[in-house]
């Protein structure tokens, strides 16, 4: 159960919540990052962008945030030690930004009813103490696969996958991607290669590079380097990058990026807490509340890709489009989805394992 | 077809700091010094050439902060293990931790002094490190593909491991050193320097490795500074000596028949073979060389005799 | 060297100190090496012969006193600089490589360009030929056998133009035949101006090759001596420090009955080849047997088998008519045949170099009592014990034995084999290396065990020491038995000519 | 050639043997290394702007500061003292098994076998049955290179560092394929353990300290006093001298690499069941490395790996909070790490050799 929006998660009251909230002086946030914030562009930066951006809105000082940095997620003893030493700190709220802390935070939560848990990207939470937070990137992949539909010239399209096909998230993400390329490009295919890591950048490059060799000529991926942006600008083709803004990276190949702005939910989060207003209910925002985007057009995107891009977005702001509306056809023949309806927020997160129909395995 | 060249191009792309780390640990293990470090002198040559070529505009001086990253990481393996006959594995796990330590932690220091957030290589350098392309040559077909497309570094590579063979198999100082490898006290005893030699030749080993970690952070990583940029090559490498055989001629061709499986998943349709095979194949094909080799009992085209053991000439 | 002084001293040494941690190795020692001469370096184990030589040759460095090089005050710091001076040294375990041919290593470490392998394989035959050496430049070091090793090693000597030859030990794993072959080439080298220092503990090496002798004990100089006028006795003295006799006795005693026996045994080698030919033996209680031949005719793997470490393609072992072939080592040690082999290295076989004597007492007795533990205190008992009996010179039980000298750690292994109260004592080598004194303790013991009706192996290489000790010889060539001879009724000679290749073509041809 | 005579110098400095140090000097030796280490690493945190006192302090109170953290430190300490014990028996017999972080792996996969599928086995049952799975998975991960040494002399170092890697990836292919979580919705992972197949906690830290303890004693009575360490201290001296006391080396040196992999097993099932409640590919996470360099450090001896493996974990332990604290990478531990253990490799030099410097007015 996700509630829709973050409006409702968190404004909405319940009688769970604990009377009164936490002085803001009191506030301390302990933050759980998979690799270093310094590392200006992955999934950890985006992160840590956040809480920065929370920080500065709830004027905190900077001893109210306790960053543990380069906690593997294939680490549970690592990711326990890092938690109990922000519990040890004094921290009341702790954000575990990683799929793989979802276990410890579970564990933990029971353990320290006191403390709040919010973790970022899985699909467990206790309704109280432990609740899970993400986002609608779909969306914004999808207006990314516009920009890249328009955009190539051999209607190839290639895409950098950090997980396989059961992965929901990456899956989910992939299919709007290769649908916004469908709505605008209906001959392009799109090429996944599965690097089977998060953060890999040896196996990033080598499968855009080898995505480049069978003719595409714009990589979108799904995986923390830039590295298949700067692969793509080697090779002289285009790219759409992910996390953060990567033309920072390779300026003369991403057409735009998909990123995050965690200090949507981050702020939020907090300000519930000082409120009294945590309710222990998940939160998963979009577009809509800004917690999604693109990055601005590069200059050599295609012709009409700013006006293509404006009337999807306008179309998913004002819900008249949800991108996995209607029946859905996969790239195995099958049908997903039925007509008149949408995909639930909950088979989104965790029930895509399909590819949409233009998507090539190879 | 094309697919296959455009395969066996990516391979050596892919190979190729496996070919310097390679090369650098046989120069090591010749001169009796079993050294784990590589991956720890290879993340030393990517930081220090990195930030070198970074900040000074320059591919050369980029080059030699890489060589002399990796030759300060062999040089304290080569006063800890040769003067003070510290252990060998010892030593080098150590060195493994500390130059992956340094190497991480420098590039963050120096990523939080930059205002973007990334540290991208200048232009001027990137340019430089771009694939070759001669006229005339380059564009052959399949030949230009094949032999005439790569970046500076693949030729720097595999001249340096031709001469470096040139070096073992063909110079008295190559003699010598391998007379070091084998028996250092029989070398001792024919007049042969073997400290002298056995630094020079670990120190020039570890710069070797280094340029392969700046490869890494250059071409691997396109230019863009990344925590983790040697990622295993380095123990690769390690295996990559034995599949050689100790030849650093044989390992250009290892190290691109590594490359290759590094990359063969992107390249081969998806079968159903998981993808941890794919990452267990150096390896497992290593582990089958060393048996085969042991097997087949030579005493030559195996470790140096004399590799892991510490010299001291008095001892008895 | 035309501009030398008016020296008639190759090499003189003044005063040199050279302590190992708390082992004074080297205490004040002189020493003259004339031009053109073969001088004899004399001491029983451990007084410092082979340090005082490292030194010349610059593996170690002294920590007192002056080195003079044809008169004047040499810095030997290494190899190199030694070699510079002229002095060469063979180490007595072999400084080779074992994976590069005679020709790489004989030019290892040389200054000249490297040559091209035809001109420099010229170079060398034509070296070879002028002093009368057999080489084959471009063998392999692991595939040659002691002699051809020693070869190269003084090719590689005189390839460097040495002028000082120094020679450690060359002798003890030689051959009669070999060793006569070195001498001659020694005094040719010598006729040619050259100077030679010779290590051996063979005395009567010493009176045939030798135009002085020098005499250390217990690490000081002693005396210097011309050969020519002086004996054994005198040099046994000095090195000693006091008068012994140098008889063996062969003692007589009934044999009893027999042991042992031998038939029709073949064993091959790892590699394949043939170590043991169709040999056919037998040994009685209270008879020692000694076995000839020159290196590597089957000895080892003749022990061995017996000992159940290495598997016969053929053939069988009867102890007390049972045949033993197939049975463990442990429990062939349990029948009480025991083996003591002193391999070149001295401790690579039968002792534990790091561990101190009881420990190493305990090496084929641990297992003897009950449960999981072992029980030190017999063991500790029996070190103490041997310490008494055989004057074993140790700081205490739990020194590592690798801290004692070659004699004492020799006395050791036996020690232990005898106490261990065996039926039949299989002894391989074991005064090798030994100097006078030690190896009479080890001929005292052996006699004693056959006073006790122990049948005793006793594998040799001093054929004189063969005559006087054993009851019957046996003489192996190329792992075939050439003769089984009583020792009372042959020659040296006679011996010595069973042990060649020559002979055993005759026996055939007879046979 | 009389030229050379005054060419050649002495060296300004050569290396001589010393007399061997008292056990209570070299004690001293190493302790003064230890601090020095501590001023070069001092002078490493000067460098990147830091107090090195208040540093230090921190990593000591980091790990002391309240039950939780020296809990999370003894937690630590679990892994490397286990893994480094059972390293210590094949070093002892000279066999130098770098794949100890394989073992380990293997031990946590053979354990979770029984985690993930027999979870409803009786709690003891079935903590036995996980323990005894550990050894075997550990032990015949050991047994490999034993066995290619034994039959073809195959080079331990690189054999047993190659089978890490492959014990590595088979965890992975088990993550991704048969034992992947159907629950994780295609994240990579394998399902955490259920609660009866958790190790049980003992004063708050997983049972795993008490066994890393009884092995300590039972390892140290082993090598000291049992005919097995008897044997395996003589297989490591001389093959050839344990063959001629009557010994079966092939049977030493296997049944004691299984040992030896047996116990790192023990390690993998007690990090899998204790602390993880998972099988992670970082079940081992480089602790077979460091137990190598706590091994060496502790001369072999089990009561100093436990000492010394004590003093890792709160280096690891202390290096997260000053991580947070002082906002210096976890990185920087490992450049601390790294020097600390330069100064003590280089220390053991002069336990048995010293620097003699060439006498004034010398020889020239
Ligand atoms: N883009 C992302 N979206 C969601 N989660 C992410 C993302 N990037 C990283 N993560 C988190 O990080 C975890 C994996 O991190 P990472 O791949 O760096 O680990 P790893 O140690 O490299 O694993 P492996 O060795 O299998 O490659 C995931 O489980 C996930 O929770
Ligand atoms: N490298 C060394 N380290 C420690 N002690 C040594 C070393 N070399 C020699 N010694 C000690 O110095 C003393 C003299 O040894 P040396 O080898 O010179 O004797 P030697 O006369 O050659 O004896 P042998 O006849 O047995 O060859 C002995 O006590 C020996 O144990
Ligand atoms: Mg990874
Ligand atoms: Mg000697």
């Amino acid at each position: 159960g996700c509630s829709g929006s973050g409006d409702e998660a968190t404004t909405s009251g319940s009688e769970t919540t604990k009377a009164g909230g936490i002085a803001k002086e009191d506030i301390k946030v302990g933050v759980i990052h998979i690799s270093d914030p310094a590392e200006g562009s992955g999934y950890t930066f985006t992160h840590d962008q956040g809480i920065v951006a929370m920080q500065q809105n709830l004027g905190l000082e900077d001893s109210q945030i306790i960053r543990k940095n380069n906690i593997s997620d294939s680490d549970p003893t690592a990711i326990e030690t890092a938690m109990r030493e922000c519990i040890e700190d004094g921290c009341n709220i702790i954000f575990a930004t990683s799929w793989g802390y979802m276990d410890t935070c579970e564990a933990l939560a029971e353990e320290f009813p006191d403390v709040y848990f919010a973790h970022g990207s899985g699909y467990k939470s206790n309704g109280q103490n432990f609740i899970n937070y993400f986002g609608r990137i779909y969306q914004a992949r999808y207006l990314a696969g516009i920009v890249a539909g328009l955009k190539t010239e051999s209607d190839k399209v290639g895409f950098v996958a950090a997980m396989d096909k059961e992965n929901s998230e990456v899956t989910g993400g992939l299919d709007a991607f290769a649908m916004g390329v469908y709505s605008v490009n209906p001959e392009a295919q799109v090429f996944v290669k599965v690097t089977n890591s998060w953060y890999d950048p040896e196996a990033e490059t080598s499968a855009a590079k080898a995505l480049i060799a069978e003719g595409c000529d714009v990589i979108g991926q799904h995986c923390d380097t830039p590295n298949p942006q700067l692969a793509a600008e080697e090779a002289g083709v285009w790219g759409v990058g992910y996390n953060s803004n990567m033309s920072k990276d390779a300026p003369d190949a991403t057409l735009t990026s998909v990123v995050w702005d965690w200090g949507v939910y981050y702020t939020a989060a907090v300000q519930s807490l000082i409120d009294g207003t945590w309710d222990g209910s998940n939160y998963y925002g979009g577009m809509k509340e800004g917690l999604v985007g693109i990055t601005d057009l590069s200059a050599f995107c295609a012709d009409g890709t700013a006006e293509a891009v404006d009337q999807a977005k306008a179309s998913i702001l004002d819900g008249s489009f949800n991108v996995f509306d209607g029946v859905i056809e996969t790239n195995e023949g099958t049908t997903v989805g039925k007509e008149g309806s949408t995909l639930s927020d909950a088979e989104i997160t965790g029930g895509i394992n399909w590819y949409f129909k233009n998507i090539v395995v190879k | 077809m094309e697919m296959v060249i455009k395969f066996i191009a990516a391979a050596v792309i892919s190979g190729t700091p496996l070919l310097y780390g390679t090369v650098g640990e046989i120069l090591n293990e010749k001169s009796g010094h079993l050294n784990l470090g590589v991956e720890g002198m290879m993340s030393m040559g990517a930081v220090s050439g990195f930030m070198v070529g970074y900040y000074s505009d320059s591919f050369l001086l980029s080059l030699i902060a890489a060589f002399l990253g990796g030759a300060v990481g062999a040089a304290i393996y080569a006063v800890l293990t040769v003067t003070f006959m510290a252990d060998q594995n010892v030593t080098g796990l150590t060195l493994t931790i500390f130059g992956i330590g340094l190497g991480n932690f420098l590039g963050l220091y120096y990523l939080g002094l930059s205002e973007s957030g990334t540290l991208k290589l200048p232009e001027k350098i990137t340019g430089q490190m771009r694939s070759i392309n001669i006229e005339g040559l380059s564009n052959l077909p399949v030949v230009g593909k094949l032999l005439f497309s790569y970046n500076p570094f693949v030729y720097l590579g595999i001249v340096i491991a031709i001469v470096l063979w040139w070096y073992l198999k063909k110079t008295k100082t190559g003699l010598s050193l391998r007379a070091i490898g084998e028996n250092p006290s029989a070398a001792d005893a024919a007049g042969i320097r073997v400290t002298k030699l056995k630094y020079i030749n670990i120190i020039l080993g570890g710069g070797i490795c280094g340029i392969g970690g700046v490869y890494c952070a250059m071409i691997i990583n396109n230019g863009v500074w990344i925590s983790n940029s040697v990622g295993g090559f380095g123990w690769i490498a390690v295996a990559l000596v034995i599949f050689a055989a100790w030849s650093p001629v044989r390992a250009i061709f290892g190290s691109f028949v590594f490359g290759a499986f590094n990359i063969l998943r992107y390249y081969v349709p998806s079968v159903g073979i998981p993808e941890a095979f794919y990452d267990m194949l150096p390896f497992l094909v290593t582990a089958l060389v060393l048996i085969v080799t042991s097997i087949r009992q030579s005493k030559e085209n195996s470790q140096p005799a004399g590799c892991g053991i510490n010299y001291f000439r008095e001892d008895r | 060297m035309a501009e030398t002084k008016s020296t008639n001293y190759a090499i003189e040494c003044r005063g040199i100190t050279k302590s190992f941690g708390s082992v004074k190795a080297n205490d004040n020692i002189n020493l003259t090496l004339e031009k053109g001469e073969i001088l004899a370096l004399l001491g029983e184990n451990g007084s410092g012969k082979t340090t005082l030589m490292n030194m010349i040759s610059g593996i170690y460095h002294p920590d007192q006193g002056t080195i003079l090089v044809n008169g004047e005050e040499a810095v030997i710091n290494s190899p190199t600089d030694a070699m510079n001076f002229g002095i060469g040294m063979i180490h007595q375990h072999f400084k080779l490589v074992e994976v590069f041919n005679a020709m790489d290593n004989i030019v290892l470490g040389t200054k000249e360009k490297r040559r091209k392998p035809k001109v420099l394989k010229q170079e060398i035959v034509e070296l070879s030929r002028k002093f009368g050496l057999e080489i084959n430049p471009e063998q392999k070091v692991y595939n040659m056998s002691v002699s051809e090793k020693q070869t190269v090693e003084i090719m590689k000597a005189l390839y460097r133009g040495a002028n000082v030859l120094i020679l450690d030990e060359p002798t003890a794993v030689l051959t009669p035949q070999e060793t006569e072959k070195l001498f001659e080439i020694l005094r040719k080298m010598r006729d040619q101006g050259r100077s030679i220092i010779i290590i051996t503990h063979k005395l009567n090496e010493v009176m045939a090759v030798s135009d002085r002798v020098v005499i250390l004990r217990k690490g000081e100089y002693i005396d210097t001596v011309k050969t020519s006028e002086t004996s054994v006795t005198e040099l046994t003295e000095l090195m000693v420090g006091r008068p012994i006799s140098l008889e063996i006795e062969r003692l007589e005693v009934d044999r009893g009955d027999k042991l042992l026996e031998v038939v029709d045994l073949t064993v091959y080698r790892e590699d394949g080849t043939k170590a043991i030919d169709d040999v056919r033996f037998d040994i009685f209680r209270g008879e020692i047997l000694g076995v000839a031949g020159i290196a590597g005719s089957g000895q080892k793997e003749l022990c061995e088998t017996i000992a159940g470490l290495m598997r016969p393609k053929k053939g069988a072992i009867l102890y007390e008519k049972e045949n033993i072939i197939g049975k463990s080592p442990k429990e062939i040690i349990d029948l009480g045949i025991h083996m003591s082999f002193v391999p070149e290295d001295r401790l690579g076989m039968g002792l534990v170099a790091s561990m101190g004597m009881t420990d190493n007492m305990l090496l084929k007795s641990y297992n003897k009592n009950k449960g999981i533990f072992v029980d030190k205190k017999p063991a500790k008992k029996l070190a103490q014990d041997l310490i008494g009996k055989l004057e074993i010179r140790t700081p205490g039980t739990e020194t590592p034995v690798r801290h004692l000298s070659g004699g004492n750690v020799q006395k050791v292994l036996l020690g232990r084999e005898i106490e261990s109260s065996p039926n039949l004592l299989i002894t391989a080598y074991p005064v090798r290396g030994l100097d006078i004194n030690s190896s009479y303790v080890i001929y005292d013991l052996l006699n004693e065990q056959k006073k006790k009706n122990v049948a005793i192996i006793f594998i040799g290489e001093d054929l004189d020491v063969l005559l006087e000790l054993s009851d019957r010889i046996m003489v192996l060539c190329h792992g075939e038995v050439t003769g089984i001879v009583a020792a009372a009724e042959t020659t040296k000679e006679e011996i010595g000519l069973m042990m060649t290749d020559s002979v055993r073509g005759e026996a055939e041809a007879h046979g | 050639m009389a030229n050379m005579n005054n060419t050649a110098k002495e060296p300004l400095i050569r290396i001589g043997k010393r007399n061997e140090l008292t056990a209570k000097n070299a004690m001293f030796l190493r302790l003064a290394a230890f601090g020095l280490a501590l001023v070069a690493g001092g002078v490493f945190i000067l460098a990147v702007g830091h107090n090195p006192i208040s540093v230090y302090w921190t990593i000591i109170r980091g790990s002391f500061r309240s039950e939780m953290a020296i809990q999370a430190t003894i937690k630590y300490m679990i892994p490397l003292l286990i893994t480094s014990l059972g390293i210590t028996l094949a070093f002892r017999m000279r066999f130098w098994n770098i794949g100890a972080e394989g073992q380990v792996i293997m031990g946590a996969i053979f354990a979770s076998y029984f985690a993930l599928f027999f979870d409803g086995l009786p709690h003891v049952l079935l903590i036995i049955l996980m323990i005894i799975a550990g050894i075997i998975g550990g032990g015949i991960w050991g047994l490999i290179p034993a066995f290619f040494k034994v039959r073809y002399n195959t080079n331990e170092t690189l054999f047993t560092l190659m089978l890490n890697y492959i014990a590595l990836y088979i965890i992975v292919f088990l993550r991704d394929g048969p034992w992947a979580d159907p629950e994780s919705g295609g994240f990579p992972k394998i399902a955490r353990f259920s609660k009866n197949a958790q190790l049980d906690k003992i004063f708050g830290v997983q049972a795993g300290w008490i066994i890393g303890i009884i092995l300590v004693v039972l390892v140290f009575i082993y090598m000291r006093y049992s005919k097995h360490g008897y044997e395996i201290n003589v297989v490591g001296e001389s093959k050839a001298t344990a063959r001629y006391a009557g010994m079966n080396v092939r049977k030493i040196v296997l049944r004691t690499m299984f040992i030896s992999g047996g116990i790192c097993g023990i390690t993998g099932m007690v990090s899998a069941t204790g602390s993880d409640m998972t099988l992670a590919t970082a079940v081992a996470g480089g602790v077979g490395f460091t137990a190598i360099i706590v091994a060496w450090l502790a001369r072999l001896n089990p009561f100093t790996i436990l000492l010394v493996s004590f003093l890792f974990s709160v280096l690891e332990k202390g290096s997260t909070v000053i991580q947070s604290e002082f906002g210096l990478s976890t990185d920087s531990s490992e450049v601390l790490q790294g020097i600390i253990l330069f100064f003590v490799l280089g220390c053991e030099f002069f336990v048995r050799y010293r620097f003699i410097r060439r006498k004034k007015g010398g020889t020239d």
